[in-house]
């Protein structure tokens, strides 16, 4: 027998647990002042987070899918992508949605059961988040071939769990951008759990980076929660893509909260893991190597506090002030020109609705 | 005897036939520890163990495919699809292979197997997480499909789906999961397959349905009641193979029928019930057959989920229609 | 103007389009160098080149959800799938995903793809390779499901689904590919969806059916107009959304009915048709409405595919019947 | 950037393609006199190929793929296989289906179009052929967690083809074979075709082995033309599976034929290719080997060709001289009680092929 392949699996990190830089910083970190924008959607995504959960706790929003603990990965790939770029998301990355524009507004819409939430007024080429787990990978396939057939310097980044690698559309979408060599990044969230099963019974690899190897496409693990190597590795791992070399970027993180609104993770979850990982948090871990730079007070943290929570308070009031849409709605979007066959059902709609007092605006 | 719900029932049954039977499994994603996002296997993994009742990787084909493998070994999988919305990428199982292992080897190996899923809407849920695609599997041969509509029989049919020897599609009405508490005996009794059940006698009015419409179509058929109508009401329960014939002699003598479903109305599982009736019911139909069902259109968020569904109102007014045909 | 096969049709058409329309790509497996395994995309590769006519790797699943994100992006994707019997692996993209990007996003992205797979019984082809499974899609809304039935419809029809700026599923009648040659106007223009194609006017007996049993059923219609019966052959085509005012049109005038088709009876889209006739057409039914299609059974073999597929003395027999019925 | 897992993946050949030994020959392998029953049972696969291809060009056969230079592959598995073990094939594989008893004519009943061809009189544990790409994968997980469950000391062979590794269903199944330590193998066929596509454009990964990575399973190549390879590997990783140490084989070979009898690969197949090919024959490079070492002559050459085919003949006339079924048979196995309401349907058949002066047993 002889060897006749090998592979290594890599680790990225700068800034350890305790805000201490490990590793020389990539060059937009080295003024610190570059990192406040990343500070600032990071608190902004938890602090609308904090509030959606009260939203859904009171009858006010839906379902919702929290990304506590998690904010550096979305704020990291939000600050690497270009707005030009496509973000394909699943339902847990609305950090990375801030940053690429879409309004927290929508989020809302969208997880208070109304479509117009998905309509996003920037990023307009962003898919709408993917429920389904996993399909989105096949999307991402599809949009970076349209990019490389266009020859645009455009690249599409895909999100997925640590359970999605589980499913086959992962894998046969990482496969295939291998074999076009596509402008495509694909970064897992592993945030060890995937609603009750844990990340060790999702898979026997080692890592989740070294699926990559089973597409022959580049594959490497992050620290999921130092924003600095978050950014810096989707960042060089987008411009691998546009030379025709996509990429797994396995993000190692941690999910603080429930699964979503409607999970108790009491029923499985050892309750040490959350103190563990408390430890390890991405917000906190910024501050203080922002405060031991010296680029940070306690005062500008308050204030930056309370602009973001008008700012989220803002946006829960233009949501709960938006009018429901009119029931017939419900064909209009349908197809382009709702065809002559579905008239009949739409008009019994508009019928019941307006004879019941409804707002259809028909 | 205690009261349970629906899909307290679900789990009574699954705990009976596991410790009735040890080639009983259960499988999917979140039924172990979890117990299902419902409930439905809750207590299961720690009485049978993390080997008989086993959490998956996330990868519906897989769970499937495996319980196909498993069937063929003599076990008797129960596969859980944690929500209808995530179930198409089993078709692909269930038609080549499920369906068809016993026929494809002239009966060598077979597959008893159930594959459970939770489905349709009126729980607020996010999206994909509300539609009612049971007339897909109906379409397809060598299936059994399932849909409970009351605790009892909940816990009876499913009993008779893990016991058939065949491959069952078994579909809990989730709206309905904890609506009504009924009592319902815990002792392994199954109840037939293949057969409608008769809820209420009438003979002005044929109400026909299944799974959580059941409940609307009772209210509705509580409504014409008081308005003097005597409706009968037959719940499917099997819909695929339909016992027609309950509902052909049903028809007889009422002479008219309102189809009530929540899944799109084209191609819905009440078409071919129609159809049925088109054919060979045509001389007893003193009135069109009318479906009340959901919409030809993606099922809306749930803001506007209940303008989506068949409600009271919608049923009531089909049945007065189909009442004054003259 | 040539007289071309229903596959070379649908190769013209590609062929057409693809000159006229830089968006429009081709994928699949064995599209490109090998033409398609029914050589219905043969010299399209030579034409256009490797990136507009893809060779994908062997992952259904992938090939639909990756025309979805070509389609979001302004292109115009015809994917083929290789057999019907390996579609099923799709239906979780075009359900979740392709036939509702439109509404999801309330318009803001759309899914103008097409997927076109060869379908049907008769060919004596391999295990898995002969189903009709038409009424899995016929019931998802948000798409278009369209079956020609001649060359020049293929032709007519396929042009129409690449230029709908919605889903087609696009199903092509492998049996018939190379059964007749018809003469086929290369100039581009369109046929349109949505809309039944009358074959032939009567005035006794509505004969309504699509894709390759069209012409069982005209051999059928040619049998009784020899005995004397005035026949109209409705192609229905477009099978979702249907034409059913053309149906209903034409059964108010003969107030007789018989569908045809190949996939299994129960669930068919024979029964959405039927269902519509018990509703809005029964006042004109003089007879039941009678279903000739494959029996509720796995598609056997080769060796047994004509004992159940439908053929022309089952469908005189069902005429005569329901014309004899008073 | 820390290295954090490597990964090696390995290369095993006993016998060159001129049949010398470039490695010692494993243990049962030492006596050329044991290597006799592989020999025979290649040469009865090619020669039941050219009969069943003869008969699909006269038209007493359908559609049928050829495993021509694929023998070693199936032969190695069949003789590393017990009895007691499940093997699950694809359409290609009945060199190995043979060993394991499979008639030869229910090989041609199945591409006859008759369904009992599936009804095997031996083996009858093993899956029947999967026509639809990969799905049996998934199968060979649900057998192996049977075999798991009950402690049994089985294992389940599942084969796919180098197309087949591009489908979710390959890889979900060794995925859950990794997290269970299922009693499975995995051996992928890479013939370097799938239909017309080349292994190049199934996957950029070097090898169809490295898969194994993303499953964090073993791994490993295998000279898919040497049986003594196929067979040595193949045991190796039945006896590892026992141990809960699921494996991915990667055979090399080539479809030495045109994919099925119904392609032509002349449309898309580098002709040279075919020369290379044949040079790597397996069935001549153990005869070389054998008569190298003075275990084989001539006369024992045509004794055995003349045997073999006698056997194939009896098969061939078998099958021609099978009663076709009785319509209605395609009622009489879909449930295992036909349900009432599909009574009235088979009685339409029964009646509809008896009027005709069908053969209805009913
Ligand atoms: C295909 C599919 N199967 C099942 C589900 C139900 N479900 C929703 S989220 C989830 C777990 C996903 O875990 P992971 O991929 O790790 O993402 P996370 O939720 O941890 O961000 C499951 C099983 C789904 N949405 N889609
Ligand atoms: C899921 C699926 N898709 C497509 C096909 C059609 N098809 C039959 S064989 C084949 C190629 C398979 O190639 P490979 O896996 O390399 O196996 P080989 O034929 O070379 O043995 C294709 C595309 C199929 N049978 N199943
Ligand atoms: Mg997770
Ligand atoms: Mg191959």
């Amino acid at each position: 027998m002889k060897s006749i392949a090998q592979f290594t699996i890599n680790y990225a990190q700068y800034l350890n647990a305790e805000g201490q830089v490990v590793e020389e910083l990539p060059a937009f970190a080295q003024q610190t002042d570059a990192l406040l924008p990343l500070y600032r959607a990071m608190w902004l995504t938890r602090l609308f987070d904090q509030k959606a959960i009260a939203l859904q706790r009171t009858g006010q929003l839906g379902t919702y899918a929290s990304p506590l603990g998690q904010e550096a990965i979305g704020v990291g790939i939000g600050y690497a992508m270009r707005p030009e770029d496509v973000l394909v998301p699943a339902y847990r990355d609305i950090a990375a949605m801030f940053v690429r524009g879409v309004r927290m507004t929508d989020i809302l819409l969208y997880w208070g059961g109304d479509e117009r939430g998905m309509d996003y007024q920037e990023a307009r080429e962003d898919f709408p988040i993917s429920v389904p787990v996993a399909s989105q990978c096949c999307h991402a396939v599809g949009i970076a071939y349209a990019m490389q057939l266009r020859h645009q310097p455009r690249v599409v980044v895909c999100c997925i769990g640590d359970g999605g690698t589980s499913k086959g559309d992962f894998y046969e979408s990482i496969n295939a951008a291998g074999v076009w060599g596509l402008p495509v990044v694909f970064v897992i969230n592993n945030n060890q759990w995937a609603i009750s099963v844990p990340r060790s019974a999702q898979s026997a690899s080692q890592t989740l980076a070294q699926k990559a190897i089973a597409a022959g496409i580049h594959g490497e693990q992050v620290d999921g929660n130092d924003v600095i190597a978050m950014r810096a590795r989707t960042e060089a791992a987008i411009e691998r893509a546009q030379q025709g070399e996509p990429s797994v970027i396995e993000a190692l993180s941690y999910r603080m909260s429930d699964h979503t609104t409607a999970d108790d993770a009491s029923r499985y979850r050892p309750p040490e893991e959350l103190e563990t990982y408390a430890a390890r948090d991405p917000i906190e871990r910024l501050r203080r190597y922002l405060c031991d730079t010296g680029s940070w007070s306690d005062e500008q943290q308050q204030a930056l506090q309370q602009a973001l929570a008008t700012e989220v308070e803002e946006a829960v009031q233009q949501y709960l002030g938006t009018q429901p849409q009119a029931a017939a709605c419900m064909f209009d979007y349908l197809y382009e020109t709702l065809p002559v066959a579905l008239k009949p059902q739409r008009d019994e709609v508009v019928t019941a609705h307006t004879s019941e007092g409804g707002n259809s605006h028909d | 005897m205690t009261e349970v719900t629906l899909v307290e029932a679900v789990t009574q049954a699954l705990n009976w036939e596991m410790a009735a039977d040890d080639n009983v499994l259960v499988l999917g994603e979140d039924v172990g520890v979890n117990g299902g996002v419902f409930r439905s296997t809750a207590g299961l993994q720690d009485r049978f163990g993390t080997e008989r009742v086993i959490d998956t990787p996330l990868a519906e084909g897989l769970i499937a495919g495996m319980a196909v493998g498993l069937a063929a070994q003599g076990f008797r999988p129960v596969a859980e699809i944690q929500f209808m919305g995530f179930i198409y990428s089993v078709i692909d199982q269930i038609l080549n292979h499920a369906a068809r292992l016993r026929n494809r080897t002239r009966g060598r190996l077979s597959c008893p197997m159930v594959l459970r899923a939770p489905y349709g809407g009126g729980i607020h849920a996010p999206e994909h997480h509300s539609e009612s695609t049971e007339a897909l599997f109906a379409h397809i041969p060598g299936l059994r499909v399932v849909i409970p509509s009351s605790p009892g029989r909940a816990y009876g049919l499913l009993l008779a789906a893990i016991r058939d020897p065949d491959p069952v599609i078994f579909l809990e009405p989730k709206r309905i999961y904890r609506l009504v508490k009924e009592e319902v005996v815990d002792d392994g009794a199954a109840l037939p397959l293949d057969v409608c059940y008769t809820l209420r006698e009438g003979s002005d009015l044929t109400l026909v349905s299944w799974g959580a419409m059941i409940k609307e179509t009772l209210d509705a058929a509580d409504v014409l009641g008081e308005q003097g109508v005597s409706v009968e009401v037959i719940d499917v329960a099997t819909l695929k193979p339909i016992d027609t014939a309950t509902i052909l002699e049903s028809v007889a003598r009422t002479g008219r029928c309102v189809i009530v479903h929540e899944a799109a109305r084209s191609g819905g599982v009440g078409a071919e019930i129609a159809a049925v009736l088109a054919s060979e019911g045509l001389l007893h139909l003193m009135a069109p057959v009318q479906r009340v069902a959901g919409y030809d259109t993606v099922m809306p968020l749930f803001r506007l989920e209940n303008q989506y569904m068949p409600n009271v109102q919608r049923i009531v007014r089909a049945a007065r229609q189909t009442l004054e045909f003259a």
